[in-house]
């Protein structure tokens, strides 16, 4: 239960980096080194807040899984009506409370949120010296981080919409960092984070409908609360009406476009337009695990059949990235898909009915993939922005630190035992499995396949990356010459690469899946990691081949994958191009036919007066003769009314 | 005898000021006179005072009924007074055509006019009727024509004496004919008997031919479609003063006669005969005529509403511009009339004096304006706004009136013409007259376009140097009456009562 | 001979006048036209009071104003006829269309 | 003073206008001041009244007054205000303020510009204050001549055109207006009590006329009255395909006139529907629903998909205005007509419906200012507003960015800030009434920020053209004028109940004046 002094310091959390962001904002420009140490010491505190928060927690024991600190559910006065404050109107959304949450999947989540922040920070301090945009850069760090806190703190689902938007408004600014350069801005990081921003808000917009849905049903949306109402309402009327069943696919929606799962996934690869550092935000802290923290604290209310779409989805988007990873020749694309694969386990784990096995491996997955994208900034910074494969190469005796950390989150995501990686993917696999048994038909048995299919792809691509970057000769230059990084840039790496080993212990609510369907996904697991592993050693280590072959090798298929199977290409051709042409034709009706019309009264009432003015020729005989007619027509109207 | 004299006081005080005028003329020959032009003011601010005497006095029949003395007859000759004194006043402030400005006859020819408005409309017997219509009429005529040297003012004179005397003799046949239906009586009570009668017998016929032709005379001063042809030449042949004394002073007493006419022929049609059970069909037979009859009437509204605006559209010399809009007033005017009910004779009223009001000023800074540019012509009045702000702002309020937008007495007229309607039961004629006030708002705000949304072209010299203080004032006075009627009361109220006195009888 | 009789007369006389004052090509001719309109008139009133016997002389003394009227407006119009031919030349109405749109 | 104090509150910008008609023309200081302080001083008082004297508890009128004007039709000088008429008083006083001051220093003919723009204030404040209907349609016209020369006179080349189409378009709706007046007027005396103008007794009266109002050519005569009127503010508010005065008035009048058209003057419209439109003809509204609902989102995308084809900057923040407007429509619509889901909050929808409506007047009037401001920052440096001719302004003109940003993402309806909650509010009331069209509108949202975007991509991102490297940042004044508006934009964003606050009581009581009966 709350201690007094707890909701002041969970407030703290997202409020410093809020204020470092103002001051950022207001005076940045002129403190010295850009002001970046003010993000980059408001992140520490809150990191340091949250650490003290999830010590607190952990101090709960064995309660540390299931105890909620909320002011919704404890009251406490600590929510607060947000429309309408005055109390003694209780109509509508107008009596929405806003409140603070805390709970045993909050606690690890917010630290390693506050943490990824706060290296990436660090990080940045390095990495974008010297940048022209340095203050601006910095604020819209620290609003990012502020945003995603203050979701995870949130107790209601619109709260964690509001805060999920402003995400989206930092991942646009931030991707379209550098079309703003000063000295040399690039267009296409702004086509990217325009794409970022709207292909997002299609899943933002059906979020929305989905929360209007669920508060006109419920006239709530908060989790406890929700968490009630909806089993009561299932029992009241025997199964889940459809209205339910709708919201929950447009909440499911939501998630889709802001996790980067197919078919939205498309903007996800090219935000890699943004600084490397923004990337890692992105992809291991911020933006995409949202989408999956979104289904997890909405697994109320989502209707069974949402979610067996929900594990096909995410279980088929994981086989999918998975295969496109491993055809990409860009150091950050490969890692985009990778990301992309691996929220699709996730989201599939939400699906087959654990939710914390997805924010498990959300948090395990926010580790070791902020130091792969970290490491990754680091070669690139390292080689002067040189990111294709296949002219890296020979890194490891040049970027030992790099090299290390690197490693080690490889590990971790291609799941090799008793690394944190192993432990969440293996849980999820546990519940695929366990579906599986339970037998329910395709729904049960896809998740399975697909997930399984895509755990030695993973193996295989992630080391394909790692082993084409550091092992074997430099093929460039730029490679032969790079160099270790600086501190402030390596010492992330080496932290995120002992979290990458250890992350999955500081984890309180470990997923309890059946036994056998644990040793079945143990085994699986096992199997794939041997596979794709081996795969990787053989073919790229000690055969030697680069990157450009192994399309060859794979060939037609592997057209497809590097052409993204034409998933862009198509939206352009069926979203972007039918809106432009029916805004052509929409605005021409609006000039043609709508004002069109207007002026055609007006231009009819002035020839109509002409024609009556041609009658007034002058001639006063005329006159008469046309008064004599109107005179008749007059007295003929009259009889005929009269009599 | 002497107290029926005492009685005509206004009327004797106006032809013993005429008679002085002629005298003057004939001891004095000179062409061209200040101190006559201000006498002829005087005398009608003598008259004016005799007539205030008059509206309290209360009703009275004067020499056996030829003359109709009452509220509503006082109303009416004040507007006209005011009228006369308004274009006596411009036709002083002539500085363009010098061989006009103050002439004795026209002095002259403007009060003898107004004599014969004050006739018409103060009986109720329909030869003096006629005998007003012509005294005004001829007047005109002969005013129509004051510029010697002058193409246009002949060939105005010219249409205007054809087309009158025309509709005036076809108004007169109409008379003969309800002559002979009141029992050869010209009074109107006996031919509103008549009028019964006949409709009892169910004869509408030949009630309904003469009073077509009784209307034409009033549809020709009203200048009201189908009798509506002179009015953009003859406005545009003679000089301001004299298009705006036949736009508001004639046209405000032939209103007048015209309600009269109605209010005590179809005085059963208006308010029915009450108690006597017996003459229940007499009611509803009338009733059922005035309906007809109503609907004829309104016709002739829509159409003289709809020609007038339509047609002054696309309009570039002022006063004919000012001709067809005050077509499409006059059918206003008529709608209301056409509801054959004791509300919509007093709307008429109401509208017209607020529409002469507004009339007046904008004849009077059109005057001044026009004076300065040297042209009616509105391409010619380029920017003037900014070089002549008084008598452009004035004309904007002015128009802004005549287009009914408040904070003007036009508003609250063309409020008064829309409530009677909707009641009276004519929404279409109401919808009609709402959406006609957008035309006209085209083409008076296109005058007000050229005024302002244009900068004056730098080689403007204006016709004439000097200023024109008496006009200022004069429109001062005008623009502070337009607000000030927005309170319609003081206008509605009165004249209400007098048209409700003249169907009582 | 009955009232319907002068009726008709007086009739015919005022379409005649119509007609002669829109058909004429001559000023005059349009006046006579128009003095032909009062005359209908004045037929009817003399008639009417011919067949309402004891009702006074209202018509005889309408007729006499009108033709009295009917002198003063032909002053007048001869006047603006005069003044119309000095200044045009001509008194055929087709000639003066100078004021029109 | 005490019980005419509305009174002197509207007199005041008469006044003024009055005294700047006596300031020698050439003095242009002395009128800018006297516009200056008259607002500034309107706005003050205001915001007194919000933390002393008004009442927001109470859903009535305060500061009533009413003293006979024209006895003879029952006409009163009567004025009162509500929480309604506060919040868009408080709108229209900023507004007219940020107005003055964004008008460049010197303009030729300032005398006449800054008397015009106080009798537009003082129509406007006379809208808002007017509780006897004809007050109201006399202070209604009263805006139509000033906005007509503040266009016509220092608007831009096309300045003619759109004046006149502007004051045409305007008058027709209002004679509409004037005949529905007319009709529910004589209505009220019809049963033999004295006819009466006073708005709320004829709210009083309209329930009762909706059962015994006879037909009028086959239609129901409360359905005509409710035509009229609707018709009338459609025009005003604008709604398709009544809308086309809008873009041409909006481009052609000078950047300050722009602000107060899309900042008040859209409102106003607005205002009518919800103090008149619909309260006088409840049951015909109530069957209409369907319509004004469809209008809305018919406006929402129509508007969005028609804004997405203008390279014009100023014609596209038209069409947005256009849009925005809709969600107003579709708010009102959603009081009307409950089917589903959302039985055991009855009133919950109604109000978040009608709130949204009622807060999307108040935030779309500050983005959409905002916005016309950025277009004129915009114009001022490159006399252009081709969109295509300028970008990357956000590298070389920092502040104008952060300003930029806020407008944009204000009206693209961006969490935070202000242009979220009413849409949001609109959409959740409106669900429960109409699934389908707020289904449609969530299309209309996509469209909104693809235009959005579009428009900040090619004026804020990516290179600089040649011609547009010189441009300088924000200067003084801009930036006095804009940063009102992003810190209000902020506010309301994070804390809509400043404003939520003092409308709740009023919208509740405007919602009772719609009979729960003649809900479908």
């Amino acid at each position: 239960m709350p201690t007094a002094d707890f909701f002041p310091l969970l407030l703290a959390v997202p409020l410093l980096p809020l204020g470092a962001w103002l001051l950022q904002v207001l005076v940045g420009r002129s403190l010295p080194r850009g002001g970046d140490w003010l993000p980059t010491g408001a992140m520490l505190g809150a990191f340091g807040v949250a650490v003290l928060l999830y010590l607190r927690a952990q101090g709960l024991g064995d309660e540390a899984e299931h105890f909620v600190w909320s002011t919704g559910a404890t009251g406490g006065g600590h929510g607060w009506k947000w429309f309408v404050s005055s109390e003694g109107l209780d109509a509508g959304l107008a009596a929405f409370r806003a409140g603070l949450w805390y709970d045993g999947l909050t606690a690890p989540l917010l630290a390693m949120v506050a943490g990824v922040s706060f290296l990436v920070h660090l990080f940045s301090t390095g990495y974008m010296r010297g940048n022209s945009r340095y203050t601006a850069y910095f604020a819209g760090l620290a609003l990012f981080s502020f945003a995603m806190l203050a979701m995870l703190v949130s107790d209601n689902l619109l709260f964690v919409f509001m805060f999920w938007e402003v995400m989206g408004l930092c991942s646009f600014l931030l991707i379209g960092h550098d079309s703003l350069d000063r000295q040399k801005p690039r267009p296409r990081a702004a086509a990217a984070a325009v794409k970022a921003f709207l292909t997002t808000r299609v899943g933002d917009v059906a979020l929305l409908l989905g929360l209007a849905i669920l508060w006109n049903g419920f006239g709530t949306l908060q989790f406890h609360e929700l968490a009630v109402a909806v089993p009561n309402l299932i029992e009241g009327q025997q199964g889940w009406p459809s209205w339910l069943e709708t919201a929950g696919v447009l909440i499911f929606l939501g998630a889709v476009g802001k996790s980067a799962q197919f078919p939205l996934h498309v903007w996800l690869p090219d935000a890699m337009e943004g600084p490397t550092p923004v990337s890692a935000m992105i992809h291991a802290a911020t933006m995409v695990a949202a989408g999956v923290y979104l289904v997890a604290r909405a697994f109320p209310v989502l209707a069974p059949g949402v979610l067996a779409i929900i594990a096909v989805v995410g279980a088929f988007t994981a086989f999918f990235a998975a295969t496109i990873a491993l055809t990409q020749d860009d150091l950050k694309k490969v890692l985009a898909y990778s990301t992309i694969s691996q929220l699709g386990y996730m989201i599939s784990a939400v699906g087959l009915g654990s939710p914390d096995g997805a924010l498990f491996h959300v948090f395990t997955h926010g580790l070791f993939k902020a130091g792969l994208f970290l490491g990754a900034g680091a070669v690139i910074h390292a080689c002067h922005h040189e990111q294709n494969l296949s002219r890296l190469g020979g890194l490891r005796k040049r970027m030992p630190v790099t090299y290390a950390s690197m490693l080690l989150c490889t590990a971790a995501i291609a799941g090799v035992p008793f690394l944190s990686g192993f432990y969440s993917k293996d849980a999820i696999l546990a519940f695929a499995a366990e579906g599986w048994e339970a037998g329910a038909g395709m729904a049960a048995t896809l998740p399975l396949v697909l997930l399984g299919l895509a755990a030695p792809l993973t193996a295989l691509y992630m080391f394909r990356m790692f082993l084409l970057a550091f092992s074997g000769e430099p093929r460039s230059d730029h490679a032969r010459d790079a160099k270790e990084v600086p501190l402030p840039m390596s010492l992330p790496l080496v932290l995120l690469g002992l979290g990458a080993v250890f992350g999955a212990m500081l984890w309180f609510a470990k997923p309890h899946p059946s036994e056998d369907a644990h040793h079945l996904a143990t085994i699986l697991a096992s199997v794939s990691l041997v596979l794709g592993l081996g795969a990787a050693l053989l073919y790229f280590q000690f055969r030697k081949r680069d990157a450009g072959r192994t399309a060859a090798a794979l060939g037609p298929f592997a057209r497809a994958a590097r052409g993204l199977y034409g998933v862009d290409g198509f939206y352009h051709a069926v979203t972007v191009m039918p809106v432009r042409v029916v805004a052509r034709l929409a605005s021409s009706f609006d000039r043609r036919v709508v004002d069109g019309i207007v002026h055609g009264l007006g231009g009819f009432a002035v020839q109509l007066g002409l024609r009556l003015r041609r009658l007034q020729s002058g001639h006063i005989q005329r006159y008469l003769y046309l008064t004599y007619a109107g005179l008749l027509a007059l007295t003929l109207f009259a009889l005929w009314r009269v009599s | 005898m002497s107290e029926q004299l005492v009685l005509i006081l206004p009327e004797l005080a106006l032809t013993g000021g005429l008679c002085l005028l002629l005298l003057v003329d004939l001891v004095f020959p000179r062409r061209r006179s200040w101190e006559t032009g201000i006498f002829a003011l005087g005398v009608l601010g003598v008259v004016a005072y005799l007539l205030l005497q008059r509206y309290h006095a209360g009703p009275h029949d004067a020499f056996g009924g030829l003359l109709r003395l009452d509220r509503f007859a006082a109303i009416f000759q004040l507007a006209i007074t005011g009228a006369a004194g308004f274009a006596l006043f411009l036709n002083l402030q002539q500085f363009r055509f010098p061989q006009d400005r103050g002439r004795i006859e026209t002095q002259f020819l403007f009060l003898c006019a107004t004599l014969g408005g004050f006739v018409l409309v103060g009986t109720q017997h329909l030869m003096m009727l006629y005998l007003g219509l012509e005294m005004l009429g001829l007047c005109s005529y002969a005013l129509a024509d004051v510029h010697k040297r002058d193409r246009a003012g002949a060939e105005a004179g010219m249409k205007y004496v054809v087309y009158g005397a025309l509709s005036s003799g076809v108004m007169l046949y109409g008379i003969s004919l309800l002559f002979g239906l009141g029992g050869a009586s010209f009074a109107m009570p006996d031919v509103a008997l008549g009028i019964n009668q006949a409709l009892l017998e169910g004869e509408g016929v030949r009630v309904l031919l003469p009073t077509l032709l009784l209307l034409a005379g009033f549809l020709f001063k009203l200048a009201l479609v189908p009798f509506h042809w002179w009015a953009p030449d003859v406005y545009q042949g003679t000089t301001t003063a004299i298009a705006g004394y036949l736009a508001v002073g004639s046209k405000l007493v032939a209103l007048g006669a015209l309600l009269r006419c109605f209010a005590i022929l179809f005085a059963t049609t208006l308010h029915g005969i009450e108690g006597d059970p017996a003459l229940l069909a007499v009611t509803t037979a009338a009733s059922e005529f005035g309906a007809s009859f109503g609907m004829v009437l309104a016709v002739l509204a829509a159409v003289s509403m709809l020609w007038g605006n339509l047609a002054a559209l696309g309009q570039t010399h002022l006063r004919r511009l000012l001709a067809y809009s005050s077509i499409g007033h006059a059918g206003y005017l008529l709608a209301a009339v056409s509801l054959m009910s004791a509300d919509g004779l007093a709307a008429a009223g109401t509208y017209a004096l607020v529409y002469a009001v507004a009339s007046l000023g904008a004849f009077a800074a059109v005057f001044g304006i026009a004076m300065r540019a040297g042209s009616e012509d509105l391409r010619d009045w380029t920017g003037l706004g900014w070089k002549y702000p008084l008598a452009s702002g004035a004309l904007v309020l002015f128009f802004a009136s005549l287009t009914g937008l408040p904070p003007t007495a036009g508003f609250a007229g063309k409020w008064r013409l829309l409530a009677s309607l909707w009641a009276g039961g004519q929404p279409l004629l109401a919808l009609l007259l709402a959406l006609l006030s957008v035309v006209s708002l085209f083409y008076y705000f296109r005058v007000i376009k050229q005024l302002y949304l244009e900068r004056p072209a730098e080689d403007f010299r204006p016709a004439i140097e000097r200023p024109l203080p008496w006009l200022a004032a004069f429109l001062l006075v005008v623009g502070a009456a337009t607000l000030a009627l927005l309170n319609l009361g003081w206008v509605d109220t009165p004249i209400a009562a007098a048209t409700a006195d003249l169907i009582r009888g | 001979m009955g009232l319907e009789a002068y009726l008709f007369v007086s009739l015919l006389l005022f379409l005649l006048g119509l007609i002669m004052a829109a058909a004429r090509r001559s000023l005059i001719y349009v006046l006579i036209g128009l003095e032909l309109i009062l005359n209908a008139a004045n037929l009817n009133l003399v008639a009417f009071q011919r067949f309402h016997p004891g009702a006074g002389l209202d018509g005889q003394i309408g007729a006499i104003f009108v033709i009295i009227l009917a002198a003063a407006e032909a002053a007048i119009a001869l006047a603006i006829v005069l003044n119309v031919y000095s200044r045009f030349g001509s008194i055929r109405p087709d000639d003066m269309h100078t004021l029109r749109d | 003073m005490g019980e005419h104090l509305l009174s002197v509150f509207v007199a005041l910008p008469f006044v003024a206008a009055l005294l700047i008609a006596l300031i020698p023309r050439t003095s242009q200081a002395a009128h800018r001041f006297v516009a200056g302080t008259t607002t500034a001083a309107a706005f003050a008082f205001l915001i007194g009244l919000v933390f002393g004297g008004f009442d927001p508890s109470q859903g009535g009128l305060q500061f009533a007054e009413s003293t006979s004007w024209i006895p003879r039709f029952q006409v009163n000088w009567a004025l009162g205000m509500d929480g309604l008429a506060l919040v868009l008083l408080l709108l229209s006083a900023l507004i007219h303020f940020l107005a003055v001051i964004a008008t460049k220093p010197r303009i030729d003919g300032s005398k006449g510009y800054y008397a015009l723009l106080l009798l537009l204030f003082g129509g406007v404040n006379g809208v808002f204050l007017a509780t006897d209907l004809f007050l109201f349609y006399v202070f209604w016209e009263l805006m139509l001549i000033p906005m007509y020369f503040l266009i016509g006179i220092w608007g831009g080349e096309q300045r003619k055109r759109a004046a006149t189409k502007f004051i045409l378009y305007t008058l027709f709706g209002s004679v509409l207006m004037l005949v529905a007046v007319v009709a529910v007027y004589l209505r009220s005396g019809a049963d033999g009590v004295l006819p009466t103008f006073d708005i709320f007794a004829l709210q009083a009266q309209a329930a009762g006329w909706a059962i015994e109002g006879g037909t009028l050519f086959g239609l129901e005569w409360s359905t005509w009255i409710f035509a009229l009127f609707f018709l009338a503010f459609a025009v005003k508010i604008p709604v398709v395909p009544f809308h086309t005065w809008l873009p041409d008035a909006h481009v052609q009048a000078p950047t300050p006139i722009s602000v107060i058209l899309a900042g008040v003057l859209l409102k106003l419209g607005a205002y009518g529907m919800l103090r008149i439109g619909f309260p006088l003809a409840p049951d015909a509204f109530a069957e209409l629903a369907w319509l004004v609902a469809t209008l809305g989102v018919i406006n929402i995308v129509y508007g969005a998909w028609v804004a997405l084809a203008q390279t014009d900057f100023k014609r596209l923040v038209a069409y947005s205005s256009v849009s925005h407007m809709g969600f107003f429509l579709l708010g009102i619509a959603g009081v009307a007509g409950l089917t589903q889901g959302a039985a055991h909050l009855d009133a919950g929808p109604r109000f978040n419906s009608i709130a949204g409506a009622s807060l999307q007047l108040v935030t779309h009037g500050i983005s959409a200012a905002l916005m016309f401001l950025l277009v004129g920052v915009v114009y001022d440096r490159a006399h252009s507003r081709d969109l295509n001719r300028f970008g990357g302004l956000g590298r070389i003109m920092p502040k104008f960015f952060v300003v930029a940003t806020v407008g944009f993402f204000s009206s693209l309806g961006l969490p935070l800030l202000a242009g979220f909650v009413p849409e949001a509010l609109t959409l959740f009331g409106a669900w429960p009434s109409w699934p389908l069209h707020v289904g449609l509108t969530a299309f209309g949202l996509m469209l909104t920020a693809i235009y959005l975007l579009q428009a900040y991509r090619s004026v804020l991102l990516g290179p600089t053209p040649r011609d547009c490297k010189g441009y300088a940042d924000l200067d003084r004044r801009e930036m006095a004028v804009t940063l009102p508006l992003v810190v209000a934009s902020v506010a309301l964003g994070v804390a809509p109940f400043l404003v939520l606050d003092l409308l709740a009581s009023c919208l509740q009581t405007i919602l009772r004046t719609l009979p729960p009966e003649v809900l479908p």
